[in-house]
């Protein structure tokens, strides 16, 4: 557990970042010149800033990759590895040369890369610095979607096999739910919100409020009932048919997206919608002129569904009233 | 062990390597120099056993100030020369129709000095522009160039130049161009010192020196 | 406080340096623009070419200069007028001496510059010369800062090549470094001190104006 | 219409270029490594090429924001505007300045702004250059959802009033279909496929195919019978309520996500989903462990339906049978 | 071919020549580094006071370098050895000569050098001695081979001052421009335009070396 506690002021702009870092990935969200490069180059020691920040090595892998332009491709992802006693690095240049994909381009200069190429690089050569405290300014952002998931989830492997503690900026929200076990929201440079990141996904008020609602819940899994490659999950009181999650696991939390909710009074036998969970209405606001956001009880929980305000109408919503709400069996599995 | 240093006025140098040669070649070097160069290097402890200077001020005054051990002493009186490399030297009157001549800087050498007063005495109408070197030597090479036509200097230094080239100034129109050397003071006194003192006085050595296009004293 | 005499050797001084640092920086940029091209063989040919005159001793290198511009030298053979003893000659051989120091630190500002910032300048539709002095001059002003200091000190204390070249003729070639070496080796040294100290002092005041006006290139 | 067909290459990689682009936006989509940036920097004339290429001045805001590192925001903005004159100019700086929230920072070099906010000033920088061909490489790639997407309708708005051919590179399929009217695919180097934007978009072996399917389908509105903002659609055969759009349009075209299309046996009367077209299934394909791809005739059309394998089995779905869709309402709509 | 008086020059030449632009590096870079690091103004003078002896004729510099190394003078009065009319002398002098050829250049190219790269360094566990050797000098190679260039060339033409101080003692200080002075001023023209073409011959040689191998630094 790595302590930060800094402030620096940089012209008008001041920042003050306060937080434990654990291991695991925590996503530094915020807009556009909130702070998120100034707080990564201070862990990075690159700024002198007041306060107390973590003593550790670490791999930084700045925004917009700024990689050595006299070194080769290769000269580059080893520059910090070469210093590393061989008994304590851990992380695999032959892994990391063949995951991101750099064997064709070792012999090259920066120059003759594409930009998401010189990306790929300075995230190998930040991942091969051996340091317990990865430190990542949007890495994925000049990638195409494939190779951005792909190497999303190869980093959060990474990151969990060896216990590292990992500050990953990104601007991309699915991003942060896919590979964040935490998120830090940081606006103006003040830490406006910090904790686990379904959990504040999920806020109402939280960073992703204004962009699309979402609800967590937690499952229990019965993976020894799986079925066409869907596993039933108990989930508030109801049964919902999950994806099977590649390694055996029997707790969850549920990450549903309020559009992916649909409401109905009646269950529905023959539709294709596998998941039905009993809910109550509990009351609604407005989203924008033809969609409303309508806030169930679902056992202990809360549940999120975007509807269109016609459909409020045509079903005559009340609060206090028992629907189903109908969720898409596609929806997020994260591990307890 | 070190040779004996010998600081040499420029103009007087082709004559003494000739010297040097005969004294012993092994047994002593020549630091040539402008004579004021020569005498800022001396007075601030340049380590030079014998001085000759191209005139008889400098020598002088080293005496005065304590530097010397000797009483200056000439060994060599300049000629000066008029020269214009690639054509017959013209009648002294004739000078009065060159834009430019070439001499030494009076300021610096006396073999300037002695040109300009030759000149004054001369052909009193020249209107003409200076060309001036540091040295007889500079003035020597910017007559050798080509690019300047006629100008004045030592008379040693156009010993091989064709005759009709060259044409010697009279003594009666300059101050005397003696040049004298002093025995300089040292820590410890050089052993060939004095041996080379007594050469440069030497008949051998004043009739290689007025071979070398000097009036010997 | 100073004799007049130095007073016009400090004037024609001052002259040539300026003439011969403006000459400099025009046809050294793009000489050195031209070098910063490529790498070919020719481009280090020239380079060294141009730094070659250097290793010469000053006096020698003029002596070979007056060969060059002598009535039956090469430049008056090819139509130039004869420039020894001139004031011309002087600029000539002092540009001449002083190119290196020019050519040199510009060669490498201008291969250091990303080439980028020219396209992007001319997607922005600046034509060259706004290239030129919008984006060029200004990313690699240090060395233009580095160029015309050197050029300009040099060609002030630059002494050997002037003398040979120029006879020291009052007013039209004595300049301050020669009328200030025959101060010294005539043994006037309270003359000497003096306008060493002039030349000194008027230098330390124009390279630190240079030196203070040379702010960071923010990058 | 701009007629482009050029080849280059660099080192191995060999482009070749061949299309005419015409005013509205163009998505330049592809790979990292496609030679997307290639592209743009010929038709900017940065690098010379063999071919044709259209003579046009050009607005173009590289990858990486690269603004002139010596002058001020304002001084970068304003480079290649100076050099227009006044009647020539159609894009005022102080909207720009507005939109782009450049305000604050004018006085400020490069250096002493964020990452995504040198991308805005690139931005700007480029379309202040008045130029008929704007050339914008992943201009939005460092900025906050929020601010791309306003910033993305605002471009919208900028082309189409103005008539301009503009050339988008961006990795994000949201964005490409809410602004592209036309895609390119470039595939190492080569123009693989390219067309309409949404046709593309609904291809079944069109770039976004392998991320998720969706489909296109035309509609006809009727905003006078508009209610709680949704308007209908008729759409194959059915009608669709739409969020009502902005502009009084009449025709339109829908684009339907797969996975916002589920099926009944029957139709629902008593639930929130608002839309269902009588459709007939075709046949299916597997995307993955859990679910399959169904491909449903719909009327003259395809539309496709990504339910899991499971629902399949129960619903017991054979090919020629008629079921329904139920779309939710907020599906994207775009002008005729 | 060459005299063997004139083969002993040679090799105190690239001796000279040599120690001193090793010598220029050593120091220069480092005051050079420092000088980049700020914009204040006794930063401004010492950059000036570094260029400052390039104004002076290099006999003028000799003559106060002399007058500073003297057995009278403050250097020996400080306890130094007494420094004139020995080899370290000239190297003493060559220094301080060319001091501005080193500085001034790296100056420039420490301040054009974008410390996020040195920053990143560190991060990648690079030492200071590291950050020096892998990115450093690579990225302002450019500047150190203007910087050794100029200093090497400067070293070996330069004369005036090597003579003030030096007194041409023949295996001590009797450098090659020295020599070519000699030959000159003994009219022994044949043997000087002999030497000067050995010394214009091995320059051209080892500037085309320099110059071949600066290959430009991609970025
Ligand atoms: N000088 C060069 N030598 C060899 N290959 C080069 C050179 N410059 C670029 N390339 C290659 O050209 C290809 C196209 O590069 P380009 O920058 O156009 O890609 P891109 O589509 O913009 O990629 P990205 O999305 O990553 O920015 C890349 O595979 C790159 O490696
Ligand atoms: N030298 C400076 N002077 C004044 N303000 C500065 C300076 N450097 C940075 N800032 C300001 O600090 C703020 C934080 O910048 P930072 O780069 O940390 O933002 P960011 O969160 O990384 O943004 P982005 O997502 O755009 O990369 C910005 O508003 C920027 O304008
Ligand atoms: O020998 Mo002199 O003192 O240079 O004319
Ligand atoms: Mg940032
Ligand atoms: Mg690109």
């Amino acid at each position: 557990m790595l302590r930060c506690d800094f402030r620096l002021t940089r012209g008008s702009f001041a920042l003050s970042f306060n937080t434990e870092l654990t291991p695991g990935i925590t996503a530094l969200w915020g807009d556009s010149g909130a702070g998120k490069t100034s707080v990564l180059r201070a862990l990075a020691g690159l700024d002198s800033v007041a306060g107390v920040i973590p003593r550790s090595a670490v791999g930084y892998a700045p925004q917009g990759a700024r990689l050595f332009p006299h070194l080769t491709v290769l000269e580059n992802l080893r520059f910090g590895l070469r210093r590393v006693a061989v008994q304590d690095r851990w992380c695999a240049e032959a892994e990391v040369i063949e995951q991101l994909g750099l064997a064709a381009w070792l012999p090259r200069k920066p120059h003759e890369l594409s930009g998401g190429q010189q990306q790929r690089v300075a995230l190998g050569r930040a991942l091969l610095n051996q340091a317990p405290l990865l430190l990542l300014d949007e890495p994925f952002s000049a990638l195409d979607g494939a190779t951005r998931e792909r190497l999303g989830h190869w980093l959060r492997d990474v990151v969990q096999q060896h216990r590292l503690t990992c500050l990953l900026v990104s601007h991309d929200r699915d991003e942060v739910l896919q590979l964040a076990d935490r998120l830090i929201w940081l606006q103006q440079g003040r830490v406006t919100q910090q904790g686990e990141a379904l959990t504040l996904a999920a806020d109402w008020a939280g960073p992703f409020a204004d962009q699309q609602a979402c609800s967590v819940l937690p499952a229990r899994l019965q993976p020894e009932r799986a079925e066409h490659g869907l596993v039933p999950a108990q989930c508030a009181g109801g049964t919902l048919w999950l994806a099977q999650p590649s390694v055996a696991i029997s707790e969850a939390r549920l990450l549903i997206h309020a559009r992916d909710v649909a409401l109905s009074l009646e269950p529905l036998p023959s539709a294709s919608i596998q998941n039905t969970l009993p809910v109550q209405v509990e009351s609604w606001r407005e989203l924008n002129a033809s969609s409303v956001l309508v806030r169930l009880r679902c056992g202990d929980y809360a549940l999120w569904s975007q509807i269109t305000r016609r459909a409020l109408n045509q079903l005559n919503l009340q609060p206090g009233q028992h629907v189903h709400a109908l969720i898409k069996a596609v929806a997020m599995v994260r591990h307890g | 062990e070190t040779p004996l240093r010998v600081a040499v006025a420029a103009n007087f140098l082709p004559t003494a390597e000739v010297l040097r040669a005969e004294f012993g070649a092994e047994r002593m070097t020549l630091h040539p120099g402008a004579t004021g160069q020569l005498y800022a290097q001396i007075s601030q402890g340049a380590p030079f056993d014998v001085f000759l200077s191209a005139d008889q001020t400098t020598a002088q005054r080293l005496y005065d100030e304590g530097k010397a051990l000797t009483a200056p002493q000439t060994y060599a009186i300049g000629r000066l020369a008029l020269w214009t490399p690639g054509q017959p030297a013209p009648e002294f009157s004739q000078l009065a129709g060159f834009a430019r001549l070439v001499m030494a800087d009076p300021k610096l050498a006396p073999y300037g000095a002695a040109a300009l007063s030759c000149v004054q005495r001369l052909v009193p109408t020249w209107q003409g522009q200076w060309l001036k070197g540091t040295s007889v030597a500079q003035a020597h090479q910017m007559l050798i160039s080509g690019a300047a036509p006629a100008g004045f200097v030592a008379w040693s230094q156009v010993l091989t130049a064709p005759e009709a080239e060259v044409r010697l100034l009279p003594e009666t129109c300059h101050a005397p161009l003696i040049q004298q050397a002093v025995l300089l003071k040292r820590p410890a006194p050089h052993p060939a010192a004095q041996a080379f003192w007594d050469f440069l006085f030497s008949p051998t050595a004043r009739q290689q020196i007025a071979a070398g296009g000097y009036a010997a004293p | 406080m100073l004799h007049p005499d130095d007073w016009q050797a400090l004037a024609l001084t001052l002259q040539l340096a300026a003439l011969s640092t403006v000459l400099l920086l025009l046809l050294g940029t793009p000489l050195a623009w031209w070098l910063a091209q490529g790498q070919g063989r020719g481009r280090a040919l020239i380079q060294t070419l141009v730094a070659l005159p250097l290793v010469l001793p000053p006096t020698v290198l003029g002596f070979y200069l007056l060969l060059l511009m002598a009535p039956s030298g090469p430049l008056v053979a090819l139509g130039l007028p004869m420039l020894a003893f001139s004031f011309s000659g002087l600029v000539l051989a002092s540009v001449l001496y002083s190119l290196p120091f020019v050519v040199q630190p510009l060669t490498a500002a201008f291969r250091a510059l990303d080439r980028d910032w020219l396209e992007l300048a001319y997607t922005l539709r600046a034509n060259r010369w706004q290239c030129w002095r919008e984006i060029i001059l200004p990313l690699t002003r240090p060395a233009f800062i580095t160029a015309a200091v050197l050029a300009f000190a040099h060609t002030l204390g630059e002494f050997g090549v002037v003398l040979m070249i120029g006879g020291s003729i009052p007013g039209e070639t004595e300049v301050l470094s020669v009328a200030l070496f025959r101060h010294v080796e005539s043994l006037d040294y309270a003359r000497a001190h003096q306008l060493a100290a002039v030349l000194l002092g008027m230098s330390l005041i124009a390279l630190f104006i240079a030196y203070r006006g040379d702010r960071r290139v923010a990058l």
